[in-house]
Formats: structure tokens, sequence, C-alpha cells
């Protein structure tokens, strides 16, 4: 929506600042940004409706969602598997429409919840963002275990997060609420390695 | 213990929450004999030293419920499906 | 610097000599090498005490070169970072170590404790179990702080741990546990194949026995060997080699816990680096590649300084350039032994005899000693080591009876070899009796497991490596790999032979089977003699193999001596189960980073950063950060804040952070239908627009929990459940949907975390609203009455939700706007209420307005109440089934005699209330027939000018006006309070309404 | 022969070589009046005061493998009273008087030693909670103290005050709480019913329940059928398996409780200590291991061993309480079956099925209970009508919702 009067506050006001932290090296080996551009979507299809709506998925959203825990979508927008016909939708810097927009295009063959506040993303990379990830992370992050668009929801260090591969890099989403402990584990983890936030 | 969730794949036992003995169907509330039915299928367990039907939620996951069968002895998962696919 | 290392060989050994390292034992600086363990160092300067033992303090050494080691326990480093029971074996020095021995008084060398052995007669296994039964009750006053005292060993240091620990996730084909020549083959092998392979290994060097043995392995030395290996290891990608690195657990799944030695050879740890680490690995096939321990034998004086495992002395000559003594005997009952007296003779030690107890011995094993002269003593024992602190001579007793001394500083000692099983038992599974190595070896393994080597009862070199290549093979191929041709490497052949000798027959004066806990082969006997002949209550008569070392040298011999009493075999006997950990593990690993604050995480709401600027105290609730109240300058306590706060409501206006509320999204065709079942109340019937206050039970009939929901569409329900709940609701509906009623088409998702939601509460509070909803909205009583629900925009646009539900009793409102602008939306609330003074209230003033108000919350939602217990009865629809309605019925649930929610005030105005006091007829003795309920809430009521209450009290709407005892021992309070209506405050509801 | 320090001192000149047995290992006969099924503490404490309160003659107590096998010789040893529900205190209390004056009545050291059990609160709520359950404890006559901040500072300066994620606002203290030798306890009441002529046989376990028209007539073991008018069940952990033997379907489901015990040290702590804000509990045994465990595996099973993830939220709540605990090491971890019923509550009642008796669904709690579940267990078999201090103990209290449920998290007995 225009926000002509209120200011919207980044989740992580006032805990983070960009720059570099940790062990000094020549280059960072983790390098983690925080993702606040997205804007979130949960979509759960409707009992019996799922022929219909992956119809109406491809000829308004141009794709159809795939079912399991990965990731799938057309350029602007991706659908996160994280249940049976349940994805988390996203899309980067829309104008705070997108869970209208899609209820609408969707109805009445899918529920949709707006999730854009609910949720902060981290995108972790760099040549030790596996064995920093490690540290909390109950999951094979080798390559061929856990591939480019591959998903998860898990829990890390006492944290509900959901965890996706894209552009060779993890994502990260948490719960707002818990945004400032969850960066307190990343970056204490992150920190032997030499990192870099951005 | 590891589980293989149906849809999120191998995960440790620690994800899911159980609550125990998968009690049968639950009973007719208007039968006349309804509070004693409710009452086995709430109280009463078969707590088999074995094979065990049981109901696991994916809570850290999915948030699926999940029937599973386990054996209470070995801790070997013999099956596990969705509750309702 | 060797000058100053006496025991220090002039050449060999895998240390450093240009780096040596200063410590201080005990106070004393010596010098050791890099490479050296504390204990290598110590005998290095000829320190041969080093500890007390547990029960009669009896003066001990260091008896092997591993973790297996009952004796050189000392306390390590100082201050806040004292670790007690440090086992000088495994300390790996570093410059400037601190280690000082304990459990003795006041000094080492002159311990008045050791007058306990003196008193040994006295003392068996057991003894305390006949004793210290008179006068009754002197036991926790005399006897057991004076046992206390002397038992235990080194000292917490009773501080704060300052060290930081991590835990980590790893993922592999093929874990390999154990890195001497079967773990080292095991992992190249599954390597080769291209499977992802980790291989840990406790000590500071790969190679295992290859360390300390001298061998040929590839017509090399078998260090070379392991050396060639270890770089091929390094060179491959898919290999991780993990040193200082035990495995201690393993668990369903294949589910591996190793912890490793991060920083414990340092000082301190370095920056960003934590002291330990714990691995969590998880393997598809593992290969235990664990070795085996020597095993003492049962003699005279067995325990003291200068009586050595053959295996250790042939560790410190070789791997660490010390000989541990100057004139050595050697005692053992297999082939291995006569190698360490040749490694003796090599290191340049004077052997001055090796006792075997077998009548023939191959002639190539005893070849050598022969060789070079040393007196040989086959069919023989030894029966005593004589000395004091230290070894000075030994008597052995020949075939024919006759005995003779033999004067010697060191005796080597090798009664067999027991493989080091542990983690193969750590699911149960028991060990097997092996009559070929008079051992136990593993029994029924973990699935996708294998073992290989030494841990599997194998122990000739060359059978070694064969083994351990064909066990990473077998495990790769289970994992999904193909393994090509596998080379085993040719290996000088030690012999392996031997016959089990448990106790020197004539052994004279003390014989201990376990070092640790002082336990004798007498105590065994006796144990036997009074029916503790299981072997589990001979462990747990005697403490036999409970001690630090897990009786992993000693404890088979005590079991062997039991089976000799008992007429039984050992395999009959059997072997108490080995349990987790395989070391001892420091409870800071196993907690890792969560401790102190970061315990668990913490939640914080959008307004919170707001709030702290407000001054707010702050209050835990689940992990929840919610502001409890807003001190003022000038208030003297929390009660004048709040009792402002609670005024400042009903006087004007208030605002309160309610984020924390759990809110869940009902979607779907069937989402009233669902709600009906799950709700005792009917919400199928609730208008769009319109919110309800519902109560759901669980399936016994009790209470669960409480909240309000509203419904936003047809198919779109918002359910809000209490702040502790919202996990235990959320999964219940989950339950009921996918579980009870699969049928329905309802969709539900958490959105707890989208909204910032505030409540403005107070006759002003549609006039601070009004200034802060856009137009063309209307919040108008006509348009919008109590029980409303709408969506509509604020502050210029920003989406949002109101709802006018009211906890306070006031007029009230919920406003919920996205997280992101949940800061921006209360500091305008803030603004807008100026002229009305709005006062910011937090859970405690919260609780005093719905107590005016006769609102239950967790204190009354206790889990025991039921609906109509907390007046909620008529909520209940009658037409419709529900979760909890037939099990509500039960008799007990139904009773008249039931305690129910009522109201109370002091009699005496002026008193104060307590939650927690218990309810009794006035007159009626604090007897317990006589309680009939408790005091469940209490608030100051700023309202009313006196402190109320709620309560749970028997029969309680039958006695308003009744005055009774509220009994409060445990603070010392005990009052007459009224029975009264829980509607304090305007029970009429027309301050609701407006 | 008397334990005391003159027969030990007069034995040490004899070389230890004149003591007997503690109990006899018997061997089986073809029947007895009663038997008791299972020989932990509560199985053998029930024979001993079947034999001695109740004068009956021809007890044998049939035990699967070596008495104390099960979690009579593997729990963490807290005796307490402090409950809250009216149906558990009268109990409870009654156990800790016996408790109290249990050496002499055993001629055995079973080292209680009543050093006080700390519940550690967190928010004003919960100490509340604890008032309630204090002032509960008060009307039954029960010692209770309620301490603030303070006071838990005084009592246990080492505990986490500063830097605590849930600070510590008090806590209930009964000082007449502590803790006993558990497998003392197991060996002294062997041992007294030995001598009043009790038969325990153990490595003989019960496979089946053989029931006649007049109802239990023995039990079918390992070592052949074993005549009975009067059976008693006291298996913990097996309770629903021996319950199944007689048709019987039980409100109870097994599950596993770990612990763990450190390395020993030099006395460190005071008493029993309890978290209240993670799942922790921790004392210090005479031989100086501290003790110490938290919350069930919170699912069915018969192997006697947990998960790592319950090993790590034990000791991450130990760390966080007791930050000086980082360097101790843990030296052993196990685990026991826990009998964990629908409400938390035991149960001590008599069976449909004539002449058979169930003591069970002692959940995580049972060892405190020995001597009076022994007494009250021993009083339902003589008498055929429950102990007064157990009458609450009833099978059908969930069918009539009589139910005692302590923490209020209803039939869910993971949860309890
Ligand atoms: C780790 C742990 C810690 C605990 N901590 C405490 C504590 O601090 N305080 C407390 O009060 N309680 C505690 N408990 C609970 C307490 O130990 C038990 O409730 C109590 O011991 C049960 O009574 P019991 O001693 O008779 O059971 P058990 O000792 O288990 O006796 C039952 C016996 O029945 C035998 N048996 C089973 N099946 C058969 C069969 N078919 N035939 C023959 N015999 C059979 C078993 O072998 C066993 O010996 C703890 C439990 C565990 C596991
Ligand atoms: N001559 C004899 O009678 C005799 C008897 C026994 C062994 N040996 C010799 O011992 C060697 C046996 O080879 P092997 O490889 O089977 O055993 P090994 O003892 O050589 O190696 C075992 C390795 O495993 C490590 N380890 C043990 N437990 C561990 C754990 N939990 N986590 C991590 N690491 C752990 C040890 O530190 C050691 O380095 C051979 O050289 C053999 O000749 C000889
Ligand atoms: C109070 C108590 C203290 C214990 N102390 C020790 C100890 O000092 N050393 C030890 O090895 N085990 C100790 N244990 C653990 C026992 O060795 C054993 O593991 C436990 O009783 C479970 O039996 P199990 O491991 O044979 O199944 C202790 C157990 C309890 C209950
Ligand atoms: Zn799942």
């Amino acid at each position: 929506m225009a926000d002509p009067v209120m200011r919207a506050t980044p989740a992580l006001a006032g805990l983070v600042k960009p720059g570099r932290f940790g062990a000094v090296r020549d280059a960072p080996g983790v390098r983690i940004s925080v993702r606040d551009d997205l804007e979130i979507a949960s979509v759960a299809v409707r009992a019996g409706a799922r022929d219909a709506f992956d119809a109406r998925a491809s000829a308004l959203l141009s794709f159809i969602p795939k079912d399991g825990p990965v990731r799938s979508g057309n350029g602007n927008m991706s659908a996160l598997g994280i249940g049976p016909g349940r994805w988390l939708f996203l899309r980067r810097g829309g104008q705070g429409d997108f869970a209208a927009g899609l209820a609408a295009d969707l109805a009445p063959l899918a529920s949709v919840s707006d999730q854009s506040d609910g949720y902060v993303s981290f995108a972790v990379g760099g040549d030790c963002a596996r064995r920093t990830l490690a540290k909390g992370m109950p999951l094979d992050l080798h390559p061929a275990a856990f591939a480019e668009d591959d998903v998860a929801v898990t829990l890390v260090t006492h944290i509900g997060a959901v965890v996706w591969r894209e552009d060779e890099q993890f994502h990260i989403a948490v719960f707002r609420s818990y945004v400032g402990s969850f960066w307190h584990w990343l970056s204490a983890s992150a920190a032997e390695f030499g990192a870099g936030l951005v | 213990m590891r589980i293989v969730c149906p849809f999120c794949g191998e995960r440790d036992g620690e994800e899911f929450a159980t609550i125990g003995g998968a009690a049968g169907p639950r009973p007719d509330p208007n039968a006349p004999d309804a509070l004693a039915l409710f009452h086995a299928y709430v109280h009463l367990r078969d707590n088999p030293a074995g094979p065990h039907a049981e109901h696991w939620y994916h809570a850290q996951g999915c948030r699926r419920w999940l029937a599973v069968t386990r054996n209470t002895v070995t801790h070997e998962i013999l099956s596990v499906v969705l509750v309702r696919p | 610097m060797s000058e100053v290392q006496p025991n220090r060989l002039p050449v060999g050994g895998l240390i450093d000599r240009a780096k040596p390292m200063s410590f201080r034992f005990d106070g004393r600086t010596l010098q050791g090498f890099a490479g050296d363990t504390l204990a290598s160092a110590l005998l290095a300067n000829g320190v041969g005490l080093v500890g007390r033992s547990f029960k009669y303090h009896r003066p001990r050494g260091i008896l092997t070169a591993g973790p297996e080691e009952p004796n050189a326990l000392v306390e390590l480093r100082g201050g806040a970072r004292r670790e007690p029971n440090s086992k000088a074996t495994t300390v790996e020095l570093f410059d400037g170590l601190e280690a000082r021995s304990q459990n003795r008084f006041p000094s080492l060398a002159f311990d008045l404790l050791s007058l306990n052995a003196l008193l040994a007669p006295f003392l068996p296994a057991g003894f305390y179990y006949k004793t210290f039964m008179w006068p009754r009750g002197a036991w926790e006053k005399l006897y057991e702080p004076a046992i206390r005292r002397a038992a235990g060993l080194g000292r917490a240091s009773g501080e704060a741990d300052p060290d930081a620990y991590e835990k980590a996730h790893a993922f592999c084909d093929v874990l390999v546990v154990g890195g001497g020549p079967a773990g080292l083959l095991a992992a190249l092998t599954a390597a080769r194949t291209g499977a992802r392979v980790i291989l840990c290994e406790e000590d500071f060097a790969l190679g295992g026995r290859l360390l300390g043995d001298r061998t040929e392995v590839d017509g090399g030395c078998g260090l070379a060997w392991a050396r060639d290996v270890e770089a091929e290891l390094r060179s491959l990608a898919g290999v991780t080699i993990m040193g200082r690195t035990s495995v201690v657990m393993l668990h369903d799944g294949n589910s591996f816990a190793a912890v490793e030695r991060v920083s414990d050879h340092l000082p301190v740890p370095p920056p960003f680096q934590p002291r330990q680490r714990l691995w969590k690995i998880l393997a598809r096939q593992a290969v235990i590649a664990t070795g085996a321990v020597e095993r003492p034998i049962a003699f005279g004086g067995n325990d003291r300084p200068g009586v050595m495992m053959a295996s250790a002395v042939r560790t410190c000559l070789n791997r660490f350039g010390v000989a541990p003594g100057k004139r050595a005997c050697v005692f053992t009952a297999n082939d291995s032994g006569w190698s360490a007296a040749g490694d003796l003779l090599a290191a340049g030690v004077r052997v001055e005899a090796v006792i075997d107890p077998r009548v023939k011995v191959d002639a190539p094993v005893t070849a050598g000693a022969r060789k070079a002269g040393i007196p040989t003593f086959l069919g023989s024992h030894v029966t005593g080591a004589h000395g004091g602190h230290g070894v000075r001579g030994i008597e052995v007793r020949k075939p024919d009876g006759r005995t003779e001394r033999i004067a010697a500083d060191l005796l080597a000692v090798s009664g067999g070899w027991n493989p080091a099983l542990g983690l193969t038992s750590h699911l149960g599974a028991r060990p097997l009796w092996s009559p070929q190595i008079e051992a136990f070896v593993p029994g029924k393994l973990p699935p996708n497991t294998q073992v290989a080597g030494a841990v599997r009862g194998v122990f000739a070199l060359p059978d070694v490596l064969a083994d351990g290549a064909a066990a990473g093979a077998a495990a790769a191929e289970a994992a999904g790999f193909r393994s090509g041709a596998v080379d085993v490497p040719a290996a000088s052949r030690d012999a392996t032979s031997l016959s089990a000798c448990w106790r020197s027959p004539g052994a004279s004066g003390k014989v201990f089977v376990d070092f640790q806990n002082d336990v004798t082969d007498g105590d065994i006997v006796l144990a036997h003699r009074e029916g503790y002949r299981s072997v589990e209550h001979l462990k747990r008569y005697t403490t036999l193999g409970m001690g630090t070392d897990q009786g992993k040298t000693g404890a088979l011999l005590g079991q062997a001596l039991l089976a000799e009493a008992a007429g039984r075999s050992i395999a009959e006997a059997g072997t108490p189960i080995a349990r987790p950990p395989q070391v001892p593990v420091a409870i800071g690993v196993l907690a890792g980073p969560h401790r102190g604050r970061d315990f668990r995480p913490v939640r914080r709401t959008a307004g919170h950063d707001w709030a702290q600027e407000q001054g707010a105290v702050f209050v835990e609730a689940g992990q929840w950060l919610r502001p409890q109240y807003f001190p003022k300058a000038g208030e003297s306590d929390w009660l004048q804040s709040v009792s402002r706060e609670a005024a400042g409501v009903r006087a004007g206006v208030g605002v309160c952070d309610v984020s924390t509320l759990g809110k869940i999204d009902i979607q779907g065709r069937d989402a009233g239908r669902f709600l009906d079942f799950v709700y005792v109340n009917a919400f199928s019937a609730l208008a769009v627009g319109k919110a309800r206050y519902g109560i759901m039970l669980r399936e016994d009939g009790f209470v669960l929990d409480d909240g309000t929901t509203a419904r936003l569409a047809d198919d779109h329900y918002l359910l809000t459940t209490t702040t502790a709940n919202a996990g235990r609701v959320m999964q219940h509906l989950e339950f009921c949907h996918q579980v009870l009623c699969p049928a329905l088409d309802v969709q539900m998702i958490s959105v707890t975390e989208q909204w910032a939601q505030y409540a403005v509460a107070g006759p002003h509070a549609r006039d601070v609203l009004a200034r802060l909803v856009d137009p063309p909205h209307d919040i108008g009583d006509a348009a919008f009455p109590y029980l409303s629900a709408a969506g509509l925009t604020v502050c210029g646009g920003v989406a949002a939700r109101l709802f006018r539900i009211s906890f306070s009793g006031e007029r009230a409102y919920e406003l919920a706007v996205p997280a992101r602008y949940g800061d921006a939306v209360i500091r305008a609330i803030v603004a807008a209420g100026e002229p009305f003074g709005i006062v910011p209230y937090g859970t405690e003033a919260l609780s005093v307005l719905r107590i005016e108000k006769g609102h239950v919350a967790g204190n009354e939602l206790n889990g025991q109440t039921t609906a109509a217990d907390l007046g909620l009865g008529r909520t209940i629809s009658t037409k419709k089934d529900y979760v909890g309605r037939t099990l509500a019925r039960r008799p007990a649930l139904q009773a008249p005699g039931r305690a129910v929610l009522v109201g109370i005030k002091p009699v005496d105005r002026s008193q104060r209330l307590r939650a927690g006091a218990h309810f009794l007829a006035m007159g009626a003795p604090a007897k317990p027939d006589a309680d009939e309920g408790h005091v469940t809430s209490v608030a100051y009521s700023p309202a009313l000018g006196h402190w109320i209450g709620l309560g749970l009290l028997q029969r309680g709407r039958m006695r308003m006006g009744e005055r009774i005892r509220a009994y409060d021992p445990v603070r010392n309070g005990d009052q007459l309070v009224e029975v009264c209506s829980p509607l304090f405050v305007d029970p009429e509801g027309a301050r609701l309404r407006g | 022969m008397r334990y005391s320090a003159f027969s030990l001192f007069a034995n040490a000149l004899g070389g230890h070589k004149n003591w007997q047995p503690a109990w006899r290992d018997a061997a089986p006969k073809p029947a007895y009046d009663t038997v008791i099924v299972g020989g932990g503490g509560h199985g053998l404490a029930t024979a001993y005061y079947l034999a001695k309160e109740f004068g009956l003659a021809s007890i044998a107590v049939v035990e699967k493998g070596w008495i104390g096998s099960g979690n009579a010789g593997r729990n963490t040893t807290i005796i307490r009273s402090n409950y809250r529900e009216p149906g558990n205190l009268p109990f409870y209390e009654l156990a800790m008087t016996l408790w109290e004056g249990l050496e002499q009545e055993l001629n055995y050291n079973v080292m209680v030693s009543q050093r006080g059990v700390l519940n550690l609160c967190h928010s004003d709520a919960q100490r509340d909670a604890y008032a309630r359950r204090g002032n509960a404890m008060r009307l039954h006559g029960v010692d209770a103290e309620l301490l603030d901040a303070a006071g838990v500072r005084r009592h246990a300066p080492f505990l986490d005050f500063d830097n605590a994620r849930f600070p510590i606002t008090g806590g209930l203290l009964q000082k007449r709480g502590g803790t006993a030798r558990h497998d003392a306890v197991v060996w002294g009441y062997a041992r007294a019913a030995d001598g009043r002529g009790v038969d325990v046989i153990q490595n003989c376990e019960v496979v089946g329940i053989r029931q006649g028209p007049r109802g239990v007539e023995g039990v079918e073991t390992t070592r052949g059928f074993i005549g009975a008018r009067k059976v008693g069940l006291s298996v913990a952990g097996n309770s629903s398996r021996l319950g199944d033997m007689a048709g019987l379907r039980l409100p109870i489901e097994s599950c596993v409780l770990q612990a763990m015990v450190t390395e020993a040290v030099k006395p460190l702590i005071p008493g029993v200590i309890t978290f209240g804000a993670g799942h922790f509990y921790i004392s210090q045994s005479d031989k100086g291991g501290l003790v110490f465990g938290g919350d069930i595996d919170a699912y069915n099973s018969y192997a006697q061993r947990g998960s790592l993830a319950v090993v790590e939220d034990v000791c991450e709540a130990g760390m966080a309480l007791m930050p000086m605990l980082g360097r101790l090491r843990v030296l052993r971890n196990w685990g026991g079956l826990v009998d964990m019923t629908m409400d938390g509550s035991p149960i001590i009642d008599s069976t449909p099925v004539r002449g058979l008796y169930f003591n069970g669904g002692w959940c995580y709690g049972g060892f405190k209970a020995t001597p009076a579940a022994g007494l009250c267990f021993a009083h339902l078999i003589a008498r055929d009508a429950p102990h007064p201090a157990a009458a609450a103990y009833r099978l059908d209290r969930f069918a009539t919702g009589r139910v005692i449920d302590e923490n209020g998290l209803g039939a869910q007995p993971n949860l309890h």
C-alpha cells in the first residue's frame, strides 16, 4: 500500500549495522544480507480444489506451484512448499498488495493469508556459509543433499525457520519476533570465519 | 530417533510431538453408552512392547499429523503416512 | 633441557624437542615438550606419585596412556576454569599448564586420610549399609557430612564457566570412529569409493597403537604408513578428519554425538573459538574401530606408582621418548608384554625379569629377551609389588611355589586386552564372551554399523589392517558406493596368543581390581558371600567399575573373581551394560550456546522499543517479553504505577500491547462448522463482522483455552488464543481437523507474527481511534457497536483490523496493524491520545482490570476447571457435539460440591489479599477436610479502593456474602474475606457499550 | 545377623568370613498364598509389610531379573511430600514419616538424607501456585516454606541470579525432603522381608496370569507355574504388559526417563534443587557425583535409553540455572521405564479380576513412595480394602472424573 505518513520499521532496526565483523580476513568467509523487500503470503489449497487451483494458477500466475519441499516460480514470484497443498508465496519489492492480489486471483480455490510482516528473511552466502549454518541447522546442506531450490521447514537453535536455496545462497525466514535471537546466533556462528553484512 | 515425514523427508524426532497411542476413531457421542466409550477412547491405552500405532505431529515442520507405526522396544519406525493426505 | 627431565630419553619419540614447554604440578615448575601429555611430561620429570585413591587414599601413579586411566586424576587449570578429575594421560601439554593433585590433605606426599588404609579391615564393601544408623537422625548431622567430605575426588571451581561452547551438525556416508590402523584403512578404503567420510580420533595424533608400538607396515615404520594414509585422506574432497574428537554416544537412527576439544590444548580459547564443540553426526554407515584396552592383573600392591600397563610403557618409550623407570620388570599373560620388554631393551632400560604365568610361550616370542640374557620366569606370577610412594621391588612366585624378590622401580603388566566396545552397547546390545581372547567382544551390532580391528578381538596387525579395509569397503557399499579392489599393506606380525590371568595365586597384601574406587579382591568375595551375586549387584554394592574410568581397565578382573567365587563362567556371569558417554563429557558442551540469557530465544513485539523508551519493566510471558508496568518518576513501587495505569484506563483511556495473543487465521467452506466442533459455543451462526468469546475444552471435558474469535468473511475467521497456549491450541486444532474431521474444508495458519495489536480501552477509546481511522470508515457506536470487527485503514492508508472487544470492561477496541507499522502506530495512538491523557498500561494493570470484571485467565484456566466452574456454563450450546462434551458429563465434573469461581474482598478492607491462600469455613480448624478451595488471582482495585480477588470455592455461588478464612500459612497469612460476585465493577456492563 | 558397628568390628576380626547373604536366592515353590510380581522397591516393601504388619505367611516376590534392576535401581533418589492435591498429600506424607524411621525399621542404612528439596519459581503466577501448594501441604501437616529471591540466594548462592533468561523470583522449600540410597532401599527391604520368611525369587519372569472361575490361580513364569490365591502386580514400567496378561487395558503409557551422573567431586550443592523454567533437577550423591535429570522422552518406549535431544535439553537448563556446572563431566547417562498415567498420579487398587491387585502408574515419582506404597498395597491385598492414605488411587477415577491432576495437563500421559 502507499505509505504516506506511517514509517515502516525494519525488523532488525537497531539490532544490526552493515559492515564486517568477527575474525579479520581479507575476504569475508560469510556474507549475510537481510531481505526486507519480500512480500510473503501463505497459500493453502481448498479441499478438493487442487485441479482447479492448478489451472487457475497457470492461467493467472503463469506457473503451477510444485508439490513437495521445493521452490517453484515464474521469475517475479516464487512458491516455497511448506506442506501438502501449502506454500509460502514470495514476491520481491511489491506494493504491499501481494496477498490481496493472490487472494483475489485464487478465490475460492485457496486460502491466502498475508505474512509479509510475519517473517524476516536472511540470505547467507560465502565459502563458509555451510559451516556457519551447520552450527544450528539440523539439515545436510551438502549440495547433493540440499540442492538449489530445495526447501525445508525446520528448527534452527530452538527457532522455527523456513530454509531454501536460491541463487547459490541459503535463505532463512524466521518469525519476526525471534529476529533478535536469531541474529545473535547467526552472527556469533559466522564470527570465526569473518563475516560481512550487506 | 529419525522420522521420515512423508512431506519433509527424514528429520530428527526433536521436530515432532506425539500424544502417544493412536486411539481408534472418536466414538459416537449419541451412542447410549457414549460416556463409557469416550472414557475408553480417551484414557485406556494398549501400550504394547513392540509395534505401536501412534500419532505424531510435525510441529517444527509441515505441521501435518502423521500416523506412525513404531516398535517401542527398538524404536524402529515401521511406517509413516499422513493422517489426512 | 633433558637434564631437567631425568627420565627423558636422549632421542626418539613424537615430541618436538625444539618446543619446550613449562608447566606446574602442585606448585613445582617442570619442563616438557610439545607433543607430550601431562602424564608423559610428569614421568619424564620422574614424578611418579600423582594422586590419591578414593577410599583408602593410597598413593597412586600413572597406570595407562589413555582415557582408561583410573589413577592419575588431577585438578587442571585454576580459578573459574578449574577442571577436577582430569586424566593426566589425556591432557595435552601446553606452555603454562597448571595442575594440582587432588583428594589429599594436607599434601600429596603426606595425606592424613591415608590412615583410612589402617582402618581398611573395618571398611569392607558396603560397610556403611551396616552402621551409622544410631542414634536416629545422626546421619545428616554427623556421619554423612564426614563421608561426603572424604568422598568425592577433585574440587569443582564453584564459579560460572567462562568459556563458550558450540554445537554443530554433520552428515556423512561413512563415519569411522578411531584413527588406528583399522580405522585409518577403513576410512581410506571407504573414501576411495567416493563416499563422504568422517574420521573421528580422540587423540591429537592419528595412528592409535602405531604411535606407541614399534611396528612395520608396508615395509616401513608403521607410523610413516599412518602419515601417508593421513596425507591421502586429507587430499580427498569428501573426507573430513576430526582430531581431538571423541565419539561419545550412539542414538537411534545412526546419530552419533562427538565432542571436539577445540581449545583444550591451549591456555584459553582463541578469539571466536569455543572451548569445545558438540558434533551431532548422522552417518548412513559407521565403522567402529576403537581398539582395545590392556587390563591389569590382581596381585598385592598392584596399584603402586611404578606399576604400569605394558602398552603404556611402550607408549612412553616410543611415542614420548620417556623411560618411566630405570630397572624394569614385565609381568605378562600374553605375548604383547614381551614386545614391551623388547622396547625397554631397545630404549636402553635395564630389564630385570619377564614373568609369564604361561608354562609354554613360543620361542620366537621369548627369543629377544633370552638373547639379551634377561631372566625369564615362565609358569610364574608376580604376587606383590613393594615400596611406598613407588615400586622398589617385586615378589615372584615360581612354579615350584618358591618366591623370589627382584629389585625394580617399574613393573610393566599385561593381563590381556579388553575391546573398547562401549559404543556398540549404547543401543542396549549385550557384549559376548570370546574364549579366544578371553574378553568380551561386541554382541549384536547396531544397525548400519561395522566393527573392525582390536575392538572386535582382532589383534595381529596384518589381520587388523585387513579387517579395517574390509569394514571400510562393506560400509561404503552398504551406503551405495562401489568399492574397487582393496589393497591391504603387509605388516609385522606381533604374536598375540594369550591365556587370561586374573589373580596371581598367593598374592600378598592389598590386591586391587578397581583402582580408582579401591575395590579389592576381598570386596568381591565378600559381596558374593552376602548375596550380591549378579554382576549388577556386585557393581552397585562394591562400586566396581563406577569410577571416572568406568572400570575400563580393572572391572573385568572383579567380574572374573565373582564368577570364580560363584563357580560360574564369566560368560554366564556377564558384564554390566556400558552406557554413554564413552568418555566423560563436560555438561557445558552438551548445553552449547544455550545458557545464561541465551538459554531460550527471546520474542519481542513490534512495540518493544517504544515500551523500552517509556521505561517499561518487562516480564517473561513464555518466550515473549511483555511490558509489565510503566513506572513514572516519583512512584514508590510497582503497585503505585499499576494502580495509576488501571485507574487511568477507567477514567480516561489507556493502551496496551496485546500482540502476543495467538492469532490463527481459519479459512475454508467449513470453517464455521469446524469452530462449532472445537468450541463449546456456536460460531457458524456468528454474523460476518462480528466477534464472540469462545471456550475450548480438552476431550476430557476440562477447559483448554479461551479467546475471542471474529468472522471476517463467510469462509474466514480469526481465532485468538491466550499467549501461553498459542502453540498447544494450534496443535489441538490441527489434530481436530486432520485426525477427527479430515473431511472438512478448513485451512489454518498462525498469523500471530503478522499483526501488531493494541488494546485501546477506556471511556475515550473511541475518541482516540477516531483520530487514527481513515475516512470514510465509521466507528460510531451505531455502525460499530460492541463485538464488531472490521477491516479498515488507519493513519492514512495502513491496512488494519479493528475489533471492539473488551477485557477491561470499558469501552475498548483492539487495533491490529501489519507488524512493520507496529512501532509507528503505537506512537500514533499515544499521540492521538495525548489530549485524553492516554496511559500506556502493562500486563499488571491488564490483570487488575480483568479481575475487577471477573474475567478468567491463566490462574483460573488451570486445566482442572470446567466451563461451569468458571461461570461460563451459559455459553455452552446444547444443540451440537463438540470436543469435550461427553466426558464433561462425568459425575465428578458435574458434582454440586465443586469449587466454582467467586469474588472475594477482605473483611478488613485495609488488608492485602494473596493468591494461593486456601479457603476455610469460618471457625473450622486448619485441617485437610476443612479445605474449601483457594484464591486464584488478586489485585488492588483502584476503582474500589481496596484489594479484591478471584477464587475457586466449593458451592461458591450459594455463599455470596458469607465470611470465610483465607488461610496462607506459608506467608503467615490468615484473614477473613467476604464472598461476593466476581463482577466487581459495572456488573451490568454499561461502560462496555459506552 | 544384625548389622551394627559392633558386628562390623567383630566380623572384621574374623576377616568378614561370617557374613550371611542379605537375602536367600530362593527357588520358586509350587504355590504361595500371595505372589508379588516385581522385585523393585514397591514389590519388596509390599512383601515385607504383608509379613510384618498383616502377619501373612507364604509370600513370594518374583523378579524377572535381579532385584532393583528396574526403576528402583536407576532413579535419582529424591524423596519429598511437597504435593498439592488432597488425594496425594496424605499418602506421600505417610511415606515421608516411614522414611524417617526406615534405617531402624530395616536395620539397614538406606542413607535417608533430609537435606531439603527446593523448587524454584520464576514468575508471580508460579509463586502463587507454589503458595497454593505450600499451603495445602501445611494444611496436611507437611513442612513447607516459601522463599523469596533473597531466601533462595542464601540457600543456593551459586545459582544464576544476574544473567538469567528466566530470573529466579523465589522457591518452595521442603526441608524434610531429600534423598535416599536407592539400591540400599531395595536390599534393605529384601533382607528384612527374607528375614520374615518371604521368598525373593530372582531371574523368574512372569509370562502369564492364570485365571479360573474364582479369579486368579497363579502366575506362569520362565521357571514354571507358581500357584497363588492372591497376586499383586508391582511392575512399574511394565504395568501394561502384565495387565494385558490378565486382560486389563490400563490408563497407562510407558515412557523413558533419563538421568545422568557426573564424575565425583567434593561437596558442592545442598539437597535437591529443581528449575522452574526448564527441565532440570539435581542433587549430589554421597559418593560425590551430581545426579540430575529433567523431562521424560515423550514417546512410548520399553527401551531403557533415551534421545540426545533430551540430554541436551537437560544440560541446557542445567547451565542456565548453574553456570558453574560447565566443566563438570557427565560420567554416565541412562534411562528407565516410567509408567505414566492419564493424570500423573498412581493407582493402588483391586482389579476386575478377583484376587488380582494392581500397584502402578508411578510415573517418574514412585521412589519416594516406596515405603507407603508397600504398606498401602499390603493393606489392600491383606484386607481387601484400600488403606485410608491411598483411598484416592482408584482405577475407576478416570471414568468418574475424580482425577488427581497436579499439573492440570489432562489425559496426555507424556505431558505429566
Ligand atoms: C531415571 C529415573 C529417575 C527417577 N527419579 C525419581 C526420583 O527422584 N524420585 C522418585 O520418587 N521417583 C523417581 N523415579 C521413579 C521411581 O524410580 C519409580 O516410580 C519406582 O521405582 C517404581 O517402583 P518400583 O521400585 O517397584 O519399580 P521397579 O524397580 O521398576 O520394579 C518393577 C520390577 O518389576 C520387574 N518386572 C517387570 N516385569 C516383570 C515380569 N513380567 N515378571 C517379573 N518381574 C517383572 C522389573 O524387572 C522391576 O524390577 C525415577 C525413575 C527413573 C527411571
Ligand atoms: N599384540 C596384541 O596382543 C595386541 C592386542 C590389542 C591391540 N594390538 C595392536 O593395537 C592395534 C589395534 O588397531 P586398532 O586400529 O583396532 O586399534 P587402535 O587402538 O590402534 O586404535 C584405536 C583408536 O581409536 C581411538 N578411539 C577409541 N575410542 C574412540 C572414540 N570413542 N572416539 C574417537 N576415537 C576413539 C583411539 O584413540 C585409538 O587411536 C594394532 O596395532 C594391534 O596390533 C595388539
Ligand atoms: C543416585 C545414583 C548415583 C549414581 N552414581 C554413579 C556413579 O558414581 N558412577 C557410575 O558409574 N554410575 C553411577 N550411577 C549410574 C549407575 O551406574 C547405572 O547407570 C544406573 O543405575 C542405571 O543402571 P544401568 O546403567 O545398569 O541400566 C548412579 C545412579 C544413580 C541412580
Ligand atoms: Zn513434515
